[in-house]
């Protein structure tokens, strides 16, 4: 902060909110923005991240009450005041841009009249149209006059994350909230969304309090990043510091979470899961998951501390630690020999939504073949087609031309007109670990019907195995006991990885299993994956939209553009000289770390 | 799919209200065809010859064999059925079953089409206090969530939703006129005469169908607005300073009122049902009364003429109600 | 199990489950309760409160508490057998639609759409117009009323767990489509639909109600609530208690189901709210 | 109900209305008729605790419009004269036409448009004199075309409602002797044809009327408006033969079917009078005063009937048993809240020919027991199938399963449909053990109908040569004496051996508000057999 001479814009200072039950969900938390500056505000779900963010706009969600501390924004305080005040303070002095454009823009209104009724909470009379038109202009959406008359429903993802801004920038708040505003979108219109950020506040001075619980999205662009953990600021200092030479292990941990295309390594998850409100440990709340946990760590709550100026970590050991020097693999681990006969060929894929009406294929024309043990990436933005193929070779929908051919025998494609052994030998993770498993089923049921199914195994034998499916999976055994709803997303999804294995299949299909994981239990999940696939010898095609997990997962890669592959080849081929212009933008938008970190 | 997509252009071709409209229109007609084909097989396929029934007691051999004859039902099915659905879509209703089994060739239309405008009056005003008030009570609850009003008004139309119209009536006429002795307990229309010129005797028959499917629709309402108070684009819009007024009407209630419409016209739906009660209850004539007589008679081409005819205003009742979504909802006005 | 009783800890839930608690045992234990056979004359026609008749006599000078207490069976018995049926078919024709997704769906739903086209009484008095009274024609009838809504609820439940992983592993691992159905779908489906079976049973309790005011409805001679306030409506000033207290546990029945509802609905959370506008994209 | 004094010579009834008074008594008593214990002792004791109606009232005023609410016919109403058959349809035609023969408040009869029957010797041929100076609503002038037409409307099988009253007669060669007079053939000897012109459906409409959508008759009101489930209009007939009459210058009858709303109309002054008052209503309102309760002895009979083909009811035991079992005082008291007198199991007392020497029926536990022990049908079980469709039936029924039980005899009601109970082709006629409802004017066409060889509707399918040809005798039979006795065998018989068990003669029981006077309790028809012109408004 000593940094900037100037008077922060935000002032947050022993911020404590938490249930009205009594739980903190906040505790202590202290941050400043100065004017023009990106502060980036990270952490896990069930951080406080968004809890904390939302404070500055003098919101608390129903049921969380202040506890105490200073919230001060535009030199004005901003915890208890009334209605009317914070009306007033809200989108002329602090603003605010939501997670999900598509939710946030009232569907009955046109785009321009949104920007306007925030105009005109505000500012009266004036030239509001001409006003309305400077603030899609400032978001480079300015260029056609009847944009403004568009419904939210007729423009983009992207347009509408844009239009958002839009309204959070028309009164020229000094400080603008941002929730998560580019989670959903994808690589190439979240990096867009990005440099339009940086853009304005170059241009326009306005400090933003950048929320996300991806370190990488914020690497590049904030100034500063403040790592949020169990409702406690962790670490708090300048971009580069934190990335560069971060002192607290969590935050180590999660840079060394992300996976990175241009520096591919082997990726460490952390262990554990991330504690929830009313769950928080004595002492340091991240010393369970620590490495460095001692038992001191499991007494004392560690202070905010400052190591240089701007600096502040919350660790008892942050001097004696020296994590700068992380181990570095180089990438994936050498793979397999590969064999001569592919295990998997398909060949002229050609295939249909059910609903559509239009006649282009939602995937034409796609060969590819998947050799025996090796891991082969399918990368696309969604929508690309990726997921069909994927449900293709599941035998779950039907391709309109084209054959699937496994251990070089063509294959039907619906799963039941499939043989046993290839039903076995087939096997799909699917991407959302809170749908994938029965939520009426213990884990054990779940995990055992394979076993029955595909293996015939008598009941007793069945049971008898699934203990040790957990175990592969690196879940203990009593979790069999459990329902799914008490489950984490991690832990849900290395169970749907047993039940697959269950079936000892040789190929395992993996639908975007990490994505809607916390990139810390991504790391976690791909290392497993990765073991499995070096130990049992298994097959895998892995669907991906992130070129950071293909870097440091698969072999080779096959990249799809609206429904076609547009290029293919070994993983470090096609990372380091893509050939494809397609491919290069999808590199160029990749979310990495900068060059100095780690 | 759609996230990268560039913004759709707006055609102009075909007007995408009018597609939508012949969909649902078309959509309509089929759903009354098949309706038909229902309502004449439950008549006239179902057991019980009709010309014995409608004789009842009277169905002496020599009576049931002119009855025959005169409703033709001597001729197959489907050639009546097909005779019937030509004169419906003309506008001819064909005769009373019962007035041939009289010897008299008294047309339905005659006979329901006094009923008809007085039921349609009823309908009409209860409607007109039902569809304001609907929206307001159901907005006023979640505004107030958790306060007396919001209790008050969800506990009312609980009971409310809880009686039979035919006790709601019931009660009513024991407290306005045993009670009060403030409102006449039966409403009397001369044939040919308008409702309206008696308005006192309208009240409480209004009030029993206000009643019941009020106290749904204000449930249904202040479901939707409960929810759409939860939306993102709610919070954003407060989050943004915009007035808290503006944010109720312009965010939330504008976009609650397309799920409501769909509410209200079931409800209006339900009034239809509720009317066949009520008239009884209060001695409307109206065609409640006329169909429950027309079973009770089993004038099964009055009943078949009616229940058609009801179909069909449940169908552009569902029509209307997709009209006015479309309008509300600026997403539906384009091409899918 | 304590998890599928917390919308008890609810204050609706708490109330309303009483309430329906309390209507269920007076039906089921009421008969065993009765002072006087319920169809037994024990006094003279309609007088009030008396210490021999606590709530009267009603039309025909029967005990009204003993009927009362008599009455509760057959109303939910027959209201609780229409909704079954309606739910046996509804269930069956919604899970075909929503599980196939196939040729089956449109057709399923258009016929639905038809069913929908009629007010729900009108179709009642058609159906006895056509194959008169009887206790089997109104349990069908009032089954066919309710059947549609049911498919429909059913159907959009169906189609959205059928896109959930678990149900598409078993169809990958080539199940029977009775046993994915079985294992995998229905028991997600149950719990909204079961929020759903309790309204749909208050309505048919009124439905039968209505009808049976009409005189085209169930008329049998023992003690019925509905029946009840219809045979003494008439009479509602000489002894207000035949009809009342009849229409009164109709009136928390329905009440109390209502808020049970209300409060598992909102113990069971918004992701069971059926979504309209959403579509599924992969 | 009410006036039992006001019997006297200036009391404004129908009788002294129509006719001379001298006249009818003369009528009377040369058919050879007295007033029956029942309907003396309705019509002129006082007994019953009925309202006091229209004594102190005074001289009959003119004008005004008198509002009656009737149970709706729905659509089925009709003012066809020859097909209307309920209460409503009755109320509406009764006020257009005029019959031939007139019934009277006793069910002695008068004469109506036709002044004198003559017969034959061997009753196959009648001369009937008709009235002069009649005209009919539309000016023309009655006369014997207009008999000889409406006859033939009768005849026609389709108009069910009337064809069985003149299934006897030779209708081609009937003949206007001349204006005044007609000569009717038979094909059947019978001993009393006018009997057949006092039941419904025998109205007189003039010549090549057609159609009734505007009915011309020659009755007190003229045609006006009509729809059919809702509402009819008819004015004053200025012309009306009965000097005076009516009273009122406009009739107007409302279809209500909702038994309390018609209630409330009537008490909220929306309507005038009604018929059909809830016995039940009835009782408590006798008792607040706060309407005119109009009570009306009758013989109409509403029986419960067994089928003597059926078992167990085809041994005659059993049925003699289950007439024992019946309380019919209390089924009267309870069902019909004491509106009526008891019944003997043989239908039409206080009718010409009914035989007032057999012994009432009582209960008879002990005897209904060992009458069933001896059939070897103890612990009987036996379905009673009853609807709401007159009121009383089910609470009959009801009681009567209660009472039952003490002769170890298991009643199972089963309450069918109103709109089947009636319907040959669904229950009625099949149904072994169940309840029926006669009006009746006459024994002979409830025998002719109910239980001839070849009855329409032989309710208890009885069948006895010997019955059918006493019956055919007492038909027949020309001397009154003669008729009497063959009469007396035809009712022994039913008595000792019939399927009906007659509980009751049910009153007529109505309501009119304060303000009406003059209509009086009629045995023959609710309303004081809707002889409207009689009364009037204060």
């Amino acid at each position: 902060m000593s940094a900037v001479a100037v008077e922060p814009v935000v002032r947050v200072e022993n911020l404590c909110l938490g249930l009205q039950s009594g739980e903190p969900v906040v505790d202590g938390v202290t941050f400043s923005v100065g004017p023009g500056e990106i502060v980036g505000l990270v952490g896990e779900s069930g951080s406080g991240k968004t809890t904390t963010a939302l404070s500055l706009l003098g919101y608390t969600r129903r049921g969380i009450v202040v506890r105490g501390g200073t919230v001060e924004v535009g030199g004005e305080s901003v915890l208890g005041r009334d209605r009317r005040a914070l009306r007033g303070l809200r989108g002329n002095t602090v603003s605010y841009v939501p997670q999900d454009p598509g939710g946030a823009l009232n569907p009955s209104m046109r785009v321009g009249d949104a920007i306007l009724d925030v105009l005109r909470a505000h500012r009266r009379g004036g030239a509001a149209a001409e006003s309305v038109r400077a603030a899609l202009e400032r978001v480079e959406l300015g260029r056609d006059p009847r944009f403004a008359g568009r419904y939210p429903h007729q423009l983009s993802g992207g347009q509408q994350q844009r239009v958002t801004i839009a309204m959070a920038c028309v009164c020229d708040p000094p400080v603008a909230v941002l929730d998560e505003p580019t989670t959903g979108l994808d690589v190439l219109t979240q990096d867009r969304i990005l440099a339009e950020l940086r853009r304005l506040r170059d241009e326009d001075g306005m400090a933003m309090v950048y929320v996300t619980h991806d370190l990488a999205v914020v690497s590049q662009r904030a100034d500063r990043i403040t790592v949020m953990y169990a409702g406690r600021v962790v670490e708090n200092g300048q971009a580069s510091d934190v990335l560069e030479r971060p002192r607290h292990p969590y935050t180590r941990a999660l840079v060394e979470a992300i996976p990175d295309f241009r520096k591919p390594r082997a990726l460490r998850g952390i262990t554990g899961v991330s504690v929830g409100v009313g769950e928080w440990p004595n002492g340091c709340a991240f010393a369970p998951r620590c490495a460095y946990e001692q038992t001191r760590c499991h007494e004392t709550v560690p202070v905010l501390e400052e190591t240089v100026p701007g600096h502040h970590v919350r660790c008892l050991r942050w001097m004696e630690l020296d994590l700068q020097a992380g181990e570095r693999s180089n990438g994936r681990a050498a793979g397999v020999a590969v064999e001569s006969a592919p295990l998997l060929e398909v060949s002229g894929l050609e295939a249909r939504y059910r609903s559509s009406r239009s006649g282009a294929p939602a995937v034409a024309d796609v060969s590819f073949a998947v050799e025996q043990g090796r891991c082969v990436a399918l990368v696309g933005e969604s929508g690309s087609g990726k997921t069909t193929i994927g449900r293709c070779i599941a035998g779950l929908h039907v391709p309109a031309a084209g054959t699937i051919s496994f251990d070089g025998v063509p294959i039907a494609g619906t799963a039941r007109r499939r043989p046993l052994e290839v039903r076995r030998r087939i096997q799909i993770v699917f991407q959302n670990p809170f749908e994938s498993l029965n939520p009426r089923q213990r884990v054990r049921s779940s995990i055992i019907r394979p076993l029955r199914v595909l293996r015939r195994l008598s009941r007793a034998e069945a049971e008898r195995e699934v203990g040790e499916l957990l175990e592969r999976v690196k879940l203990p055994a009593r979790l069999g006991e459990r329902f799914p709803v008490e489950l984490s997303g991690g832990e849900r999804q290395r169970v749907a990885i047993a039940r697959a294995l269950a079936a000892r299949p040789d190929l395992l299909v993996c639908d975007e299993v990490t994505s809607a994981l916390d990139v810390s239990v991504q790391a976690a999940v791909l290392e497993l994956l990765q073991e499995l696939q070096r130990d049992l010898r298994l097959s895998m095609l892995f669907i991906t939209h992130n070129l950071g997990v293909v870097a440091c997962i698969a072999d080779s890669v096959l990249v799809m553009d609206r429904g076609s592959l547009c290029e293919t080849g070994t993983v470090s081929e096609v990372l380091a000289q893509p050939s494809h212009d397609y491919t290069r933008r999808l590199l160029a938008a990749a979310p990495c770390l900068p060059d100095g970190a780690l | 799919m759609t996230a990268a997509a560039e913004p759709r252009v707006v055609r102009r071709e075909t007007s995408p209200v009018l597609a939508f409209l012949g969909r649902r229109l078309l959509g309509g007609l089929v759903a009354l065809f098949v309706a038909s084909i229902l309502i004449f097989a439950a008549l006239n396929v179902l057991p019980g010859d009709p010309a014995s029934v409608i004789l009842g007691r009277n169905a002496t051999p020599q009576a049931e064999a002119v009855l025959t004859k005169r409703m033709q039902l001597d001729r197959p099915a489907a050639a009546r059925y097909a005779d019937w659905l030509g004169g419906f879509l003309h506008g001819d209703l064909g005769l009373s079953a019962v007035s041939l089994a009289q010897g008299q060739h008294e047309t339905v239309w005659h006979q329901i089409s006094g009923p008809l405008k007085n039921s349609a009056i009823l309908a009409a005003i209860a409607a007109l206090f039902m569809i304001p008030l609907s929206i307001g009570l159901g907005v006023i609850g979640p505004i107030y969530s958790g306060k007396a009003v919001d209790h008050a008004i969800s506990i009312l139309s609980l009971g409310a939703i809880a009686l039979p119209e035919f006790v709601t009536g019931s009660l009513l006429i024991g407290v306005f006129f045993v009670g009060l002795d403030w409102l006449p307990p039966v409403a009397i229309v001369p044939p040919g005469a308008n409702p309206l010129d008696n308005p006192s005797e309208l009240v409480l028959p209004v009030l029993t169908l206000l009643f019941a499917s009020l106290a749904a629709g204000v449930r249904m309402v202040r479901a939707g607005m409960t929810e759409v108070l939860q939306t993102e684009y709610v919070q954003t819009a407060r989050l943004n300073g915009v007035a808290e007024r503006r944010v109720l009407w312009r965010y939330a209630l504008r976009n609650a009122l397309a799920p409501s419409v769909q509410v209200l016209a079931q409800n209006l739906q339900w009034l239809i049902g509720g009317i066949i009660i009520t008239e009884s209850v209060f001695a409307y004539p109206g065609i409640g009364t006329a169909l429950v007589n027309a079973v009770q008679n089993r004038d099964v081409t009055v009943v078949q003429s009616v229940a058609m005819l009801i179909a069909v205003v449940y169908v552009l009742l569902n029509l209307l109600a997709d009209l006015v979504v479309m309008l509300l909802v600026p997403k539906l006005r384009e091409p899918a | 199990m304590s998890d599928a009783l917390r919308f008890l800890r609810t204050p609706s839930g708490a109330i309303g489950g009483g309430i329906v608690l309390f209507v269920v045992l007076v039906a089921a234990l009421g008969p065993y309760l009765a002072p006087h056979d319920p169809t037994a004359p024990v006094g003279i026609p309609l007088t009030g409160s008396s210490s021999h008749a606590w709530l009267g006599t009603d039309f025909l000078g029967r005990d009204v508490l003993s009927r009362v207490l008599n009455g509760g069976r057959s109303v939910i018995g027959y209201a609780a057998a229409a909704t079954v049926l309606a739910y046996l078919v509804g269930m069956a024709i919604g899970l075909i639609a929503g599980y196939t997704r196939s040729m089956v769906d449109p057709v399923l739903m258009r016929t639905v759409d038809v069913m929908l086209a009629f007010p729900p009484l009108l179709f009642l008095l058609v159906l006895i117009a056509g194959a008169g009274t009887s206790i089997t024609v109104l349990i069908i009838g009032v089954a066919a009323i309710q059947a549609p809504a049911i498919s429909r609820i059913v159907r959009t439940a169906t189609l959205e767990v059928s896109t959930r992983g678990y149900v598409e592993a078993g169809i990958a691992r080539g199940e029977r489509a009775f046993a994915v159905v079985g294992r995998e779908v229905l028991p997600n489906i149950l719990a909204p639909v079961l929020v759903d079976a309790g309204l749909r049973f208050t309505y048919s309790i009124l439905i039968i109600a209505s009808v049976n005011f009409l005189g085209l409805g169930l008329q049998p001679p023992n003690s019925d609530w509905a029946l009840m306030i219809s045979e003494n409506r008439t009479y509602i000033q000489l002894n207000a208690f035949s009809v009342l207290v009849p229409a009164a546990m109709i009136g928390l029945l329905t009440i109390g189901i209502n808020l049970t509802g209300d409060a598992i609905a909102r113990s069971l959370g918004r992701s069971y709210v059926p979504r309209t506008t959403r579509s599924v994209t992969s | 109900m009410t006036d039992r004094s006001d019997d006297q010579p200036n009391g404004p009834d129908l009788l002294d209305g129509r006719f001379s008074r001298g006249g009818l008594l003369k009528g009377a008593a040369a058919l050879g008729i007295g007033m029956s214990p029942l309907l003396a002792a309705a019509c002129g004791g006082g007994a019953s605790a009925s309202s006091p109606v229209s004594t102190s009232a005074g001289a009959p005023k003119r004008g005004g419009q008198l509002k009656l609410g009737f149970v709706s016919g729905g659509t089925a109403e009709t003012v066809d004269p020859f097909i209307g058959v309920t209460p409503i349809d009755e109320g509406r035609i009764q006020n257009l036409y005029d019959p031939l023969v007139i019934v009277n408040p006793d069910l002695t009869t008068s004469p109506g448009l036709a002044l004198e029957w003559n017969p034959n010797s061997d009753g196959t041929v009648y001369e009937v004199k008709l009235r002069d100076g009649v005209v009919f609503h539309n000016g023309k002038s009655f006369g014997a075309d207009d008999v000889i037409y409406s006859i033939q409307q009768m005849a026609k099988p389709a108009n069910f409602g009337s064809y069985p009253f003149v299934s006897g007669i030779d209708v081609a060669n009937m003949k206007a002797i001349n204006k005044h007079l007609v000569r009717i053939p038979l094909k059947t000897p019978d001993g009393d044809l006018a009997a057949n012109f006092t039941y419904y459906n025998t109205w007189i409409v003039p010549a090549r009327q057609t159609d009734y959508k505007s009915p011309i008759g020659t009755g007190p009101f003229a045609f006006e408006s009509f729809t059919p489930g809702q509402q009819s209009v008819f004015k004053r007939n200025p012309n009306y033969w009965v000097d005076g009459k009516p009273y009122v210058d406009s009739l107007k009858i409302t279809s209500i079917t909702d038994p309390t709303a018609r209630l409330n109309a009537l008490v909220a002054g929306q309507i005038d009078g009604l018929a059909q008052l809830p016995f039940q209503e009835a009782k408590a309102h006798q008792a607040s005063g706060d309407i005119n309760v109009l009570v009306a002895p009758s013989p109409q009979a509403m029986m419960f009937y067994m089928d003597t083909q059926k078992a167990p009811f085809s041994d005659n035991r059993v049925r003699q048993a289950f007439r024992l079992i019946a309380d019919r005082p209390a089924l009267i008291e309870s069902a019909i809240s004491g509106f009526g007198t008891v019944g003997n199991d043989t239908v039409g007392k206080g009718l010409p020919y009914y035989d007032e020497s057999l012994p009432q029926r009582v209960q008879d536990i002990d005897k209904a027991k060992s009458l069933l022990k001896a059939a070897g049908q103890e612990n009987l079980t036996v379905e009673f199938q009853t609807s709401e469709i007159f009121p009383g039936f089910v609470e009959s029924a009801t009681l009567f399963a209660q009472q039952a039980k003490a002769a170890g005899v298991t009643v199972k009601l089963k309450q069918e449909p109103a709109n089947s109970y009636y319907n040959p082709s669904l229950l009625y006629l099949k149904m072994a053990f169940a309840e029926t409802q006669w009006p009746m004017l006459s024994l002979k066409y409830f025998y002719l109908q109910a239980l001839s060889s070849n009855a329409p509707y032989n309710e208890t399918h009885f069948k006895s040569a010997a019955f059918s040809d006493a019956l055919a005798k007492a038909i027949g039979a020309l001397d009154k004496t003669q008729a009497q006795n063959y009469w007396n065998q035809v009712q022994q018989i039913q008595y000792d051996t019939g399927g009906y068990l007659q509980w009751v003669n049910a009153d007529w029981v109505d309501a009119v508000s304060k303000n009406v006077q003059g209509l009086k309790p009629h045995a023959a028809g609710a309303l004081g057999n809707y002889l409207f012109m009689n009364a009037w408004l204060t």
